[in-house]
């Protein structure tokens, strides 16, 4: 019995798992922050002035860019999770990993760019 | 189809698959189990496989082998126990190389623990000898026979035995006395197999599934035991069937004799620990045949818990904290089955068919033997519960019999790789599946005649009643006379279900054909046997003859019907005695 | 032979998704799931969204004033219930999956349910009535 | 007492596709679901097809699905239902052959995958290899399996992909990865650290709640992931 064949990228699954979870630990830590600050201090999250004041912070700029990161990460390989759960042709799969890098590089690309503009 | 193997092995319990273990390395064999082979019932044994390793305290062989003797009511053969005794441990040590997980003493050590009849020598303090329990019976938790049956079969998938799982056996082929292959039917798909072999060895398993209340699984119906006779081998003290004196009410399911162990009481309606009337000194821990008996007379004069057929099995006074620990199998059984908390409320339980002594008459070496005159079948061999060497005698110990299973299994792989080396092919006769072709038309071709389940029920139901725990002429000889009817009723069976593909209704149908074939046996050896002796108790001749009857019976297959012969018993070194604990 | 994986294995899966007793574990799982791809769209939607800030301070503070009415301070504390479970439940998962979580993971989940409510409970006075 | 049991049929001799058949029975509230089953086959009709064999639990035969969760028909009774409507299925997922014997090949096949036997290196000593008590705890509850794949069946990541290697197997690579006296550690985890193997596993429970054992498979499946990650790291 040998069709337990990997499909899609090298790796097993194992780091995928393991950062998955670090990710997610870290995120609930700087998403709770995030929430916080947003509405315990509305004016904060939600004019012009303050949003560009925290950004010239690069702690800040650190925090969103943790963010924009790991969110991104930790999204798009909890979906290639989600799509893995489905015993796919090996073409398809694999073109969705590809798309589905190109569209996170992308999505970082644009983040990256709103925050280190400022 | 023709499937061709240097060995065919039936059924896949301890015996079978240690065999297959043994042979595997040197031979092609082939196994096959009407069940997939970790279903066997062989995963139902919870207590615990005997040998003297003296993992706990001191323990010799030559006790083990004396407290077998005795357990046997001297029916044993003494060269068999002996060689079975001697062997266990090193049967006990390769269980644990092939990866067999034992509960483990504090040292690390297989554990071990006591056992009814098990016991060693000591001296009391006015100098004389005295025997008294010894831990001798090495177990997982309460799951011994599971533990082993799992790992015998991960090490046949190790070794790549073929295995042909749901394939049911239909009679085997017998030619001038050589045994050829066997047929039997693809229960998938309905279609008769012929196996070509040098050998074939059975390890089909027990029978008690002839009677109503059992520990035994539905597969036990004593397929191989009946097949055998049905191709002219005789059949060894058939008469001896061992009724378990704790089953769980109604069901029989067991309840472990450790519940007596850990201190349980069995009271009857009054209320009353009526082992009292029956064995004064050691009281609920009187032997199994016993307490068996003694449990079956407050039945039978209508001391029954509320005039029913049950009495109470009492662990209440242990507590909560005793039963979690000693005994969680059966609290969750008396849970589960008969929604009883044993915490609360006393155990119902009526003594349960449990083990079959007698069976297909083997040497020592698992040959298989055409009479009783010691002749062997060629190509022919069998082990385990369907086998008998014998070493249980007229009553087997507890935790013997998986270690028959073991020893012999073992020893019999060991016999046939050499016979295997030396051995060729023998032709197949030509019609060798005729016989099973013809009975599957005729089932498939009936439109209409007798019920099956009826028979089957009566069968059951009688057997319990008139040859069970207390037998007597009268009861013997009204149960021939419902045996023989049936029988004739069973030639007009009905075969509703005509699909071919897992078609139960036409196995079920087959089974109780063999439950009606050994049956016959047993009453006949029953009816014949007049002492009490074991498991086997006339109340009519209510002694031990020695006299008269310390043989084995020989039960052949005639067409006039079932014909008794008898072999002596081997007796070495100890003279048969009265038998007190 | 009729043969009834003639039905599409998608039908069949959903057959029984559907018809399977769903346990506590399940539901998390299916919550877990449908929170974490949800939150994965919303995360993009909001890097486009910040991107307000590069065409200058009249253009994002309009935006902004379409995110602080009701509708939209509704829809976020919505989203923050989703992100509440999701990443509760995700603690539960890694201390499943890290420490001893297996043994007790309906009781761990008990827990995650009534921090999750309080502190949905919180985020509602934050938003609306702060 | 009556009950009556919807019970999913199929014959692949007669039918295009399985369908529900509803029988009313007399029963003692004690039957097992097992007992009723047998009723219908030897009252009504006989060619319903089932496996079963130690009926109490400890050969694995009779997983079937019994109002929507995998069970053994065998250690259920009447009177653990509340409704006397009892709807019984075959294990979901797997192949039907007939009735509610489902094709049990596949779950074997990657029963095999894991190597499922004692691997040791060394010559073992004269008598029995040692082991401490604390070792043997390690697999006291993965030797408990019986085999009856209740739990694989129920696992979704199995429904939605029967490459998986399933709960069922990946504990037997447990309960050998876990014995001390195994010398094959990293080929079993080889087989289990693939994408098909434990990372398939979102920890959804559904294997323990059914495991007639009381098996927490999802807590020895949690040991294996650690293993292999570490081993990744
Ligand atoms: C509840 C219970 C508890 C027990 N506890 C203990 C204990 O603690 N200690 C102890 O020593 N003993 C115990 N015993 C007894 C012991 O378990 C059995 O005697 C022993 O396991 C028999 O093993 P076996 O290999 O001969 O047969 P089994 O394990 O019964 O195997 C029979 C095999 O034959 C196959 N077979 C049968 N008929 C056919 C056919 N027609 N075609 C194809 N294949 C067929 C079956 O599929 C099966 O694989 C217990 C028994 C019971 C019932
Ligand atoms: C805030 C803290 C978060 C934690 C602790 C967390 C934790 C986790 C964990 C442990 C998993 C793995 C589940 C599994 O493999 O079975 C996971 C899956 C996932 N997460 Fe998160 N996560 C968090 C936030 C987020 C965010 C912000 C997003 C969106 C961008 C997200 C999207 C996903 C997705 C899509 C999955 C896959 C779902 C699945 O496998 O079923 N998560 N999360
Ligand atoms: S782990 Fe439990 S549910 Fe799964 S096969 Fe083993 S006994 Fe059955
Ligand atoms: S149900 Fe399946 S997903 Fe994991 S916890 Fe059990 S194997
Ligand atoms: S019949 Fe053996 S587990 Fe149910």
């Amino acid at each position: 019995m040998n069709t337990y064949k990997f499909f899609g990228s090298r790796n097993s699954g194992a780091k995928n798992w393991y950062l998955q979870r670090i990710s997610g630990i870290i995120l609930v830590i700087v998403l709770i922050g995030h929430y916080v600050l947003m509405h315990a201090t509305p004016d904060s999250g939600h004019t012009y002035k303050a949003v560009m004041e925290r950004l010239h912070s690069p702690f800040w700029k650190g925090i969103d860019l943790t963010f924009v990161t790991l969110g991104l990460w930790h999204g798009l390989n909890g979906t290639w999770n989600v799509i893995r759960d489905y015993h796919l042709k090996p073409w398809v799969a694999n073109t969705i990993y590809v798309l589905m890098i190109l569209l996170g590089l992308t999505f970082w690309f644009i983040g990256l760019n709103t925050i280190l503009s400022f | 189809m023709i499937h061709k193997h240097d060995l065919i092995i039936v059924g896949a319990g301890l015996a079978g698959l240690r065999a297959a273990v043994e042979t595997s390395q040197y031979a092609d064999v082939g196994v096959i189990s009407k069940l997939f082979p970790t279903r066997s019932h062989s995963g139902a044994a919870q207590g615990g496989i005997a040998a003297a390793l003296g993992n706990e305290e001191h323990d010799k062989v030559e006790w083990h082998v004396f407290d077998s003797v005795k357990g046997s009511d001297y029916l044993g053969d003494q060269d068999a126990i002996e060689m079975m005794c001697g062997e266990a441990p090193d049967a006990i040590y390769e269980l644990e190389h092939l990866g067999v997980p034992f509960s483990r003493t504090k040292e690390g050590k297989i554990a071990q623990r006591q056992f009814g009849g098990h016991t060693k020598e000591v001296i009391d303090e006015n100098g004389n000898s005295k025997r008294i329990p010894v831990l001798r019976a090495c177990y997982s938790a309460d799951r011994t026979g599971h533990v082993i049956l799992h790992t015998l079969y991960e090490q046949c998938v190790k070794r790549n035995v073929r295995f042909y799982a749901e394939y049911f056996i239909l009679s085997l082929i017998i030619d001038d006395g050589v045994c050829k292959g066997l047929t039997a039917f693809n229960l998938r798909d309905g279609e008769i197999h012929t196996f070509h072999a040098k050998a074939v060895m059975f390890g089909t398993g027990g029978y008690g599934r002839a009677y109503r209340v059992t520990s035994n699984a539905y597969a036990n119906s004593g397929d191989g035991v009946a097949i055998a006779f049905r191709a002219g081998i005789p059949l060894e003290d058939m008469e001896f069937v061992q009724f378990h004196p704790t089953g769980l009410y109604p069901l029989g399911i067991l309840v472990t004799e450790g519940a007596r162990g850990e201190g349980g009481y069995l009271v009857n309606n009054d209320g009353d620990r009526f082992m009292k009337n029956y064995a004064p000194t050691v009281m609920e821990l009187a032997p199994r045949d016993m307490v068996t008996r003694s449990i079956q007379t407050e039945i039978n004069e209508g001391r029954g818990i509320n005039g029913g057929d049950f009495v109470n099995l009492d662990l209440t006074h242990l507590g909560a904290a005793k039963l979690k620990e000693r005994l969680p199998e059966i609290t969750g059984f008396a849970k589960t089955y008969a929604g009883i908390d044993p915490v609360k409320q006393p155990i119902p339980i009526l003594p349960t068919a449990h083990y079959s002594m007698g069976g297909i008459p083997t040497d020592l070496y698992g040959h298989v033997l055409a009479d009783e005159k010691g002749t062997i079948v060629k190509g022919f061999y069998a082990a385990g519960e369907c086998a008998c060497v014998s070493v249980h005698g007229a009553n087997r110990l507890g935790t013997n019999s998986l270690l028959d299973a073991v020893v012999h299994g073992r020893r019999t792989g060991k016999t046939l790789v050499k016979y295997l080396r030396e051995a060729e092919f023998s032709p197949l006769p030509d019609d060798a599946e005729k016989k099973d072709r013809e009975m599957f038309a005729n089932l498939y071709g009936t439109s209409s005649g007798e019920n099956a389940d009826k028979i089957r029920l009566r069968l059951k139901e009688e057997m319990t009643n008139k040859c069970g725990v207390f037998r007597n002429e009268k009861d013997l000889n009204s149960m021939l006379d419902t045996i023989h009817e049936l029988e004739h009723k069973f030639k007009n069976v009905h075969l509703s279900c005509k699909g071919k593909v897992f078609n139960t209704e036409l196995m079920e149908i087959i089974e109780l054909g063999n439950l009606l074939e050994f049956s016959d046996a047993i009453v006949t050896g029953a009816l014949a046997r007049q002492e009490c002796r074991g498991a086997h108790w006339r109340t009519d001749h209510p002694k031990r003859d020695d006299v008269n009857w310390l043989k084995h019976t020989i039960a052949f297959k005639t067409e006039k019907g079932i014909e008794l012969k008898y072999k002596p018993v081997v007796i070495n070194k100890y003279q048969p005695q009265e038998r007190k604990y | 032979m009729a043969n009834q994986t003639a039905t599409s294995f998608f039908s069949r899966w959903l057959e029984v998704l559907f018809n399977y007793r769903k346990h506590t574990g399940s539901w998390a799982w299916i919550l877990h799931r449908i929170t974490g791809l949800g939150l994965t769209i919303y995360i993009m939607v909001h890097i486009i969204a910040l991107t307000g800030l590069l065409k200058g301070e009249a253009a994002f503070n309009e935006e902004m004033a379409l995110f602080t009415s009701p509708v939209f301070l509704f829809g976020e504390w919505l989203l923050g219930a989703l992100v509440m479970f999701h990443s509760l439940n995700g603690v539960r998962i890694a201390l499943v999956d890290f420490g001893n979580g297996a043994r007790y993971h309906k009781q761990i989940l008990a827990f995650v349910y009534v921090l999750g409510v309080l502190m949905v409970a919180g985020m509602a006075y934050l938003i609306f009535l702060h | 007492m009556k009950v009556t049991l919807s019970i999913k049929r199929f014959d692949p001799e007669k039918d295009e596709k399985p369908y529900r058949k509803e029988y009313t029975i007399d029963v003692e509230p004690t039957f097992r679901i097992l007992d009723c089953l047998d009723k219908v086959k030897w009252d009504i009709d006989g060619g319903l097809a089932y496996r079963r064999s130690c009926s109490h639990g400890i050969c694995g035969s009779d997983a079937m699905m019994i109002n929507g969760k995998n069970m053994l028909a065998c250690q259920v009774l009447v009177q653990d239902f509340k409704k006397k409507y009892i709807k019984i299925d075959p294990l979901p997922s797997l192949p039907i052959i007939k009735d509610l014997i489902v094709d049990m090949d596949g779950f074997f096949a990657k029963y095999e995958v894991v190597k499922p036997y004692l691997i040791s290196k060394t010559q073992p000593p004269v008598k029995e290899r040692y082991q401490s008590q604390e070792d043997r705890a390690l697999i006291d509850e993965a030797v408990n399996c019986i085999l009856c794949g209740a739990c694989s069946a129920s696992c979704p990541s199995l429904w939605s992909n029967d490459a998986y290697l399933g709960p069922a197997a990946m504990l037997k690579a447990y309960r050998f990865v876990f014995d001390s006296r195994d010398d094959a550690q990293a080929e079993r985890l080889d087989v289990v650290d693939t994408p098909d193997g434990l990372w398939r596993c979102h920890t959804i429970f559904n294997c323990v709640e059914v495991c007639p054992k009381e098996i927490n498979i999802t807590w020895h499946l949690s040991q294996l992931k650690k293993k292999c990650a570490m081993r990744e790291l």
